[in-house]
């Protein structure tokens, strides 16, 4: 509360410049009235306003009239500090002005973009000016604190985008770990069967990838893997990973498949989304990276040489070893990708579609499964409940997707392509079938996508009607779907062997508690944030997180890898850096004032604060402060202060704002 | 206990059998069943546009009644009036407007004291105190299922029985579903835990045509028709219903369905009060039979068919 | 009409990024909010509120993250317990504490901010005018001003 | 034939009108006809329930009050359920009914039921259609 006004000693010369931000701002706030109305605000040597401040010639003017006038602070009343703060630092430091004495005064999407009466808009545009003025005349010059980078990144998620994402980070040159949970890399795409829209096979273009990744030299790939924790910052992650216990040493296996053959325990098999079993100890499907076999504890009899052991027993090599405990692996590294993907909506939301009930009715990735060569029917198109060929399917798309009632509000994006190339699929696999698809508006935006939609039209007269299913039940052995076809007018029923819903994309199954462990930001769907939708699309908010793939948000292959590709980008840039700037507006303490009760230390997150116990003081570990700020708040004599945002500059802000 | 309980006008006058058998299934699980003093028709619609808001008097002023007498819950049978008292009581919880000029409307009303039978006109108003519940939701949450298990003393022995919810007891979704919207289990559970089997089958939350019995009778026909005979294909004896409207369209109707459907032959339709009333040892002469067009007296045997439980 | 004066403090990464949203949608709400942008809702000392009361704000906000979401671990937890512990102490000071109000609003909710920006208006006009800078109850706390 | 569309007064205070009395919002619905789909009485109707939303948006006032969809709709509520948007499609049809009032005579009145019915006749079913289809 008492902390010295160091900038009390000489009055300062503020310039203060209102931004019209064409009409944005001006048709709403009168910014004439505020720069004249702020001309003699005490501080205030200069104010002025202009069309664009973030134009060349409005920022020349800033940097002119800096030299000018001697000014040494200035207020930019313009749009969100976000946008334009970093610009109008840099023409400060052009003139010669340190970039901390620089305000941005939030005019714009704070006040003129969010009121209509031009007289309050304005009144408020002053008091947000006038705190800013306050606040001005107290800033000091700061410089940035320097740290090291550590040149390693970590991959979370071994899919199609971590792979990508790894690959090229490691081609620029630096050491990558890429954890995935599951026994294998590959992740959704592996378990795919053609791709839209050229159709070649997604194992096909996969593998190859999986295996170079497998191979690099400097990738370090953990499969069955989970991140515990993160501590650290940009730069200087420090990452703990817990190795999940396979009970098959991987270096030993051989792959002679024996301790399969014996184990007694059958399991729905993920790999085919439950279509098909595996035993409790398998391998997730032929090409699966790490190529080891897996012993699922879970459904294991008990990983007791007592109460079964069949497997050890059978094998030669003595890979699999029961007494394999979960331990835990520290990394560090600089750079952290998030790849973590996605999982289709649950059917069972969608009661009225029978999903839950009836085997016939399955997902897009269960169909996918069903048209692999891998799949549980070899590529034959054969239905789940009695192993027939369906004569007719029904393909319905959006379901729970753009239904902001009840499901997800959101458009899932890949649905209607990938519901063209099933119903192409089957149409070539059964040329005498009929493959009808309930649409809502079919989007194929991309390249070569409405082509390939037309394709499915013309020339595998796949019927589409528009309009969505409200029913799905079954009578004998036919699922009777009922739906409307809105250009018509009529509404219609169809007798369908198999129906396929394109569930809605959602975030994947339990992500949540890692993406907290990481304490990186979400939208409200459980999708990782963007730190810019335009501009920063592939940074989280979080500094040193990237985003790659699904986990992002819906996304076909090709932008997924396009993601992943502009994520290693941007770690290079951040790798490429020799040091790190960290910002300096942290909370140091006033030795003076200080009386060392350590309540600040209990209040900081990072262990930046100590007590030194010969001077009975609090010391700051500048690197690891964050400036949060908790402290300076819970600090009762006024030692611990935010720099530039002392006690005394919220309270001269207040002042201003609340007044008049 | 006593327990409020609302009849709606039906069932004192054509559907006397929901009522009787109501009683006289209540009464075996110790719920004596206490009528609003002076209770009126609901409305049987709950009137769908902003400005019908004197459609809500009626339903209000019934539950102010219920208040007046103490009580804190009332139970239907019904399914209009169910839907009715609900949404009301809803409309005068959320909307202030509607709160206002309901209690405007009721205000110089004429209050009936139940002891001396005094009338006044000092109302209090009325803010949705009461809750509305249907019968088989107090059945579910109140008595609860193994309480009802324990007291039957009759057993149907799995009689495979198909349980009609119809529009009015879920729907509107937001406002009146007690169980999950699209793939409920209330009524099923409740089959079961009076012994019987319950038919799943998808016709069971399709309309059986309502109010157009009246005006477009073929269109109520075939519906009736088609939920009848999805119960059937899927092996119901019997189907139960909550709504005397239900009811008509689909015992009375019978004759029509067969007349126009040559393909279907009858499917007795039971008041789910019959069912539970007889399970705890109601009389058969009490349960009201004689109201039925397709005879359904024969389900209720002491020794039923050769129907056993799997 | 009365119009209130509300002192909002707001997280820059939630909150504020919120308010940015709600900006960039064009979701129109009562002018009566000044916002001030704070690093976390943790910075917000019990004595600026009062300070911001004496000032002549009517109401005071604080915005942060969702729990489990603050940008520094733990920051909106502090906030909460402070401002817990701080509810009776602004009765006790003749403040209704009905005119202190903490949300947490995530950069996604700009629609959410906006709303809670009217509603809490409204809640404050309903309250009436504080007059706390007339009153003078709380004591100078910037000596040199 | 060619409908003229038109945007001047009459056709926002139509639209207007029906969102007053509905409480609905007509310009969320993107025409998924899943309404229509699971409707039982579309097969009766000569304009689908998506139709007739449709004309409200455009305020197509006449195509909408002369339709005889409004007077076979059962309220079942089985597009409510159904509506990925969450408009209550009976509440709709309900303004457009409630607009067409003093327009014309009952669409169906106490006087189409003979007494020999009205004898059979639940009360309930009286009541109601009365509510729904008379004045």
């Amino acid at each position: 509360m008492t902390a010295p006004l160091s900038a009390k000693n000489k009055e300062k010369r503020i310039g203060l410049f209102v931004c019209h931000c064409g009409v944005n701002i001006s048709s709403v706030v009168d910014v004439e009235k505020v720069a004249q109305v702020l001309k003699d605000y005490p501080g205030v040597t200069f104010s002025t306003d202009y069309v664009y401040m973030c134009s060349d010639p409005g920022q020349q003017m800033i940097i002119d009239t800096i030299k000018e006038k001697h000014l040494d602070g200035i207020i930019v009343a313009a749009c969100s500090p976000t946008l334009h703060e970093k610009t109008f630092q840099e023409a400060a430091r052009l003139a010669g002005l340190n970039p901390y004495q620089i305000e941005i005064a939030n005019i714009r999407e704070q006040d003129s973009w969010v009121h209509t009466d031009k007289e309050k808009a304005t009144k408020k545009a002053i008091k947000i000016v006038k705190s800013h003025v306050a606040k001005a005349r107290q800033n000091e010059n700061l410089d940035p604190i320097k740290v090291d980078v550590t040149r390693r990144a970590l991959v979370i998620g071994g899919g199609v985008s971590g792979l990508q994402a790894a690959m090229d980070i490691a081609d620029h040159g630096y050491e990558v770990i890429l954890v995935e949970k599951n026994p294998s890399i590959g992740g959704k795409m592996i378990q795919l069967s053609e791709t839209f829209p050229t159709l070649d096979c997604s194992q096909c273009i996969l593998t190859p990838k999986m295996v170079e990744v497998s191979r690099h030299p400097r990738i370090k790939l953990l499969t069955y893997h989970e991140v515990e924790s993160v501590s650290g910052f940009v730069g200087n992650f420090k990452v703990r990973i817990r190795k999940k216990p396979r009970y098959v040493d991987e270096t030993l296996c051989n792959l002679c498949g024996e301790c399969e053959k014996v184990c007694p325990q059958i399991v729905p098999d993920e790999f085919n989304q439950g279509l098909s079993f595996r035993k409790a100890i398998y391998m997730p499907f032929p090409q699966a990276i790490p190529g080891t076999f897996t012993l699922d504890a879970e459904h294991c009899l008990g990983l007791n040489p007592v109460r079964c052991g069949k497997c050890k027993d059978v094998c030669d090599k003595k890979a699999i070893d029961y007494d394999m405990k979960e331990t835990i692996v520290e990394e560090e590294v600089g750079a952290i990708v998030v790849a973590t993907g996605f999982d289709l909506y649950t059917m069972q939301a969608l009661g009225e579609y029978g999903g839950e009930k009836y085997l016939d009715v399955v997902n897009g990735l269960e169909f996918e499964r069903i048209l692999s060569a891998s799949g549980p029917t070899g590529g034959e198109v054969r239905r789940p409940s009695d192993g027939k060929v369906p004569k007719s399917i029904v393909f319905v798309q959006c379901c729970g997707s753009r239904d902001t009632e009840k499901h997800m509000p959101y458009c899932s994006k890949i649905c209607c392509m990938y519901t063209a190339k099933h119903a192409m699929m089957y149409r070539h696999k059964v040329p005498d079938g009929q493959a009808i698809v309930f649409y809502i508006d079919v989007r194929a935006g991309g390249k070569s996508f409405d082509e390939f939609y037309m394709r499915a039209v013309e020339e595998d007269k796949v019927l589409y009607i528009r309009g969505k299913v409200s029913k799905i039940f079954k009578e004998g052995d036919k699922l009777i779907v009922w739906g409307v076809d809105t250009l018509t007018g009529k509404k219609v029923e169809v007798e369908a062997d198999m129906v396929v819903l394109a569930m809605a994309m959602v975030k994947a199954d339990g992500v949540q508690d890692l993406l907290k462990k990481l304490k990186i930001a979400t939208d409200i769907h459980g999708f990782l944030a963007e730190a810019h939708p335009k501009l920063r699309p592939v940074e989280s908010l979080n500094a040193g997180f990237y985003l790659a793939g699904c986990a992002h948000g819906p996304k076909d292959i090709p932008e997924t890898v396009a993601q992943a590709s502009a994520a290693a980008a941007k770690v290079g840039d951040l790798f490429a850096q020799k040091e790190l700037i960290h910002e300096p507006t942290v909370v140091p303490v006033n030795d003076e004032l200080c009386s060392g009760c350590g309540i600040c230390i209990t209040m900081c997150p990072y262990s930046a604060r100590t007590l030194d116990p010969e001077r009975g003081v609090v010391v700051v570990n500048e690197i690891l402060c964050e400036g949060c700020g908790a402290c300076a708040a819970a600090c009762p004599s006024g030692a611990a202060q935010q720099r530039n945002q002392t006690d005394n500059q919220i309270f001269s802000m207040l002042r201003a704002m609340l007044r008049e | 206990m006593k327990l409020h309980y609302y009849p709606g006008c039906t069932l004192k006058q054509k559907t006397t059998a929901l009522d009787i058998s109501t009683r006289e299934a209540m009464r075996r699980l110790d719920v004596e069943l206490v009528e609003p003093e002076g209770w009126t028709c609901c409305g049987a619609e709950y009137p769908l546009t902003e400005e019908k808001i004197v459609g809500l008097a009626a339903p209000i002023r019934t539950l102010r009644q219920v208040r007046e007498e103490g009580g804190d819950v009332v139970v239907t049978t019904c399914s209009f009036c169910y839907s009715v008292l609900k949404r009301a009581n809803k409309a005068i919880q959320d909307d202030p407007l509607k709160h206002k000029r309901v209690n405007a409307y009721l205000r110089d009303d004429i209050q009936i004291d139940p002891l001396t039978k005094e009338r006044t006109t000092d109302f209090a108003d009325y803010n949705g105190e009461v809750k509305v519940l249907h019968l088989l939701e107090y059945l579910r949450d109140t008595v609860g299922y193994p309480k009802i298990r324990e007291r039957i003393t009759r057993d149907f022995r799995g009689l495979p029985v198909a349980a009609y919810y119809g529009c009015r007891l879920l729907r509107p979704q937001k406002e009146m579903a007690f169980d999950e919207p699209d793939s409920p289990h209330v009524f099923e559970d409740f089959l079961e835990a009076v012994g019987c089997a319950a038919v799943d089958y998808p016709f069971k939350q399709e309309c059986c045509g309502s109010y157009l019995s009246v005006s477009l009778p073929d269109a109520a026909t075939e519906a009736s028709y088609r939920v009848l005979r999805s119960a059937k294909m899927n092996g119901a004896k019997a189907i139960t219903v909550t709504c005397p409207l239900c009811f008509y369209n689909m015992d009375h109707r019978q004759e029509a369905i067969k007349a126009a459907y040559l393909d279907f032959s009858g499917l007795p339709v039971l008041f789910f009060t019959q069912i539970l009333a007889w399970a705890l040892g109601v009389d058969k002469e009490l349960l009201g039979l004689g109201e039925h067009t397709v005879p359904a007296a024969a389900l209720f045997s002491e020794r039923p068919s050769t129907e056993v439980r799997s | 009409m009365f119009e209130p004066q509300i002192m909002c403090f707001l997280c820059k990464w939630c909150t504020s990024s919120a308010a940015d949203a709600a900006g960039t949608s064009r979701l129109h709400h009562t002018p009566n909010n000044i916002n001030m942008r704070v690093m976390c809702s943790s910075r917000v000392d019990p004595q600026h509120i009062l300070y911001a009361f004496k000032e002549g704000a009517d109401g005071v906000f604080l915005g942060g993250c969702h729990p489990g979401d603050c940008h520094y671990v733990e920051g909106n937890y502090k906030t909460l317990r402070r401002i817990t512990l701080f509810k009776p102490m602004l009765r006790d000071l003749g403040i209704d504490p009905k005119r202190l109000r903490l949300e947490w609003i995530s950069a996604a909710e700009g629609k959410r901010y906006a709303e809670t920006m009217t509603e809490f208006t409204e809640q404050i006009r309903a309250l009436g005018p504080l007059h706390l800078n007339e009153k003078a109850l709380v004591q100078e706390v910037v000596k040199d001003e | 034939m060619r409908v003229k569309l038109k945007s001047g007064p009459d056709q926002r205070k139509f639209i207007a009108r029906i969102e007053e009395l509905s409480g609905e919002n007509v310009f969320a619905c993107y025409q998924c006809g899943r309404c229509s789909a699971g409707c039982p009485m579309a097969s009766e109707m000569d304009l689908l329930p998506n139709q007739i939303i449709r004309l409200v948006q455009m305020g197509l006032e006449e195509e909408v009050l002369r339709s005889k969809t409004l007077f076979l709709c059962a309220s079942c509520f089985t597009c409510e359920s159904r509506c990925p948007k969450g408009i209550d499609m009976a509440r709709v049809m309900e303004a457009v009914r409630h607009i067409l009032d003093p327009k014309g005579k009952d669409a169906f009145g106490p006087g189409e039921i003979s007494p020999e019915l009205a004898k059979e006749l639940p009360q309930q079913v009286m009541v109601s259609i009365f509510r729904k289809f008379a004045k």
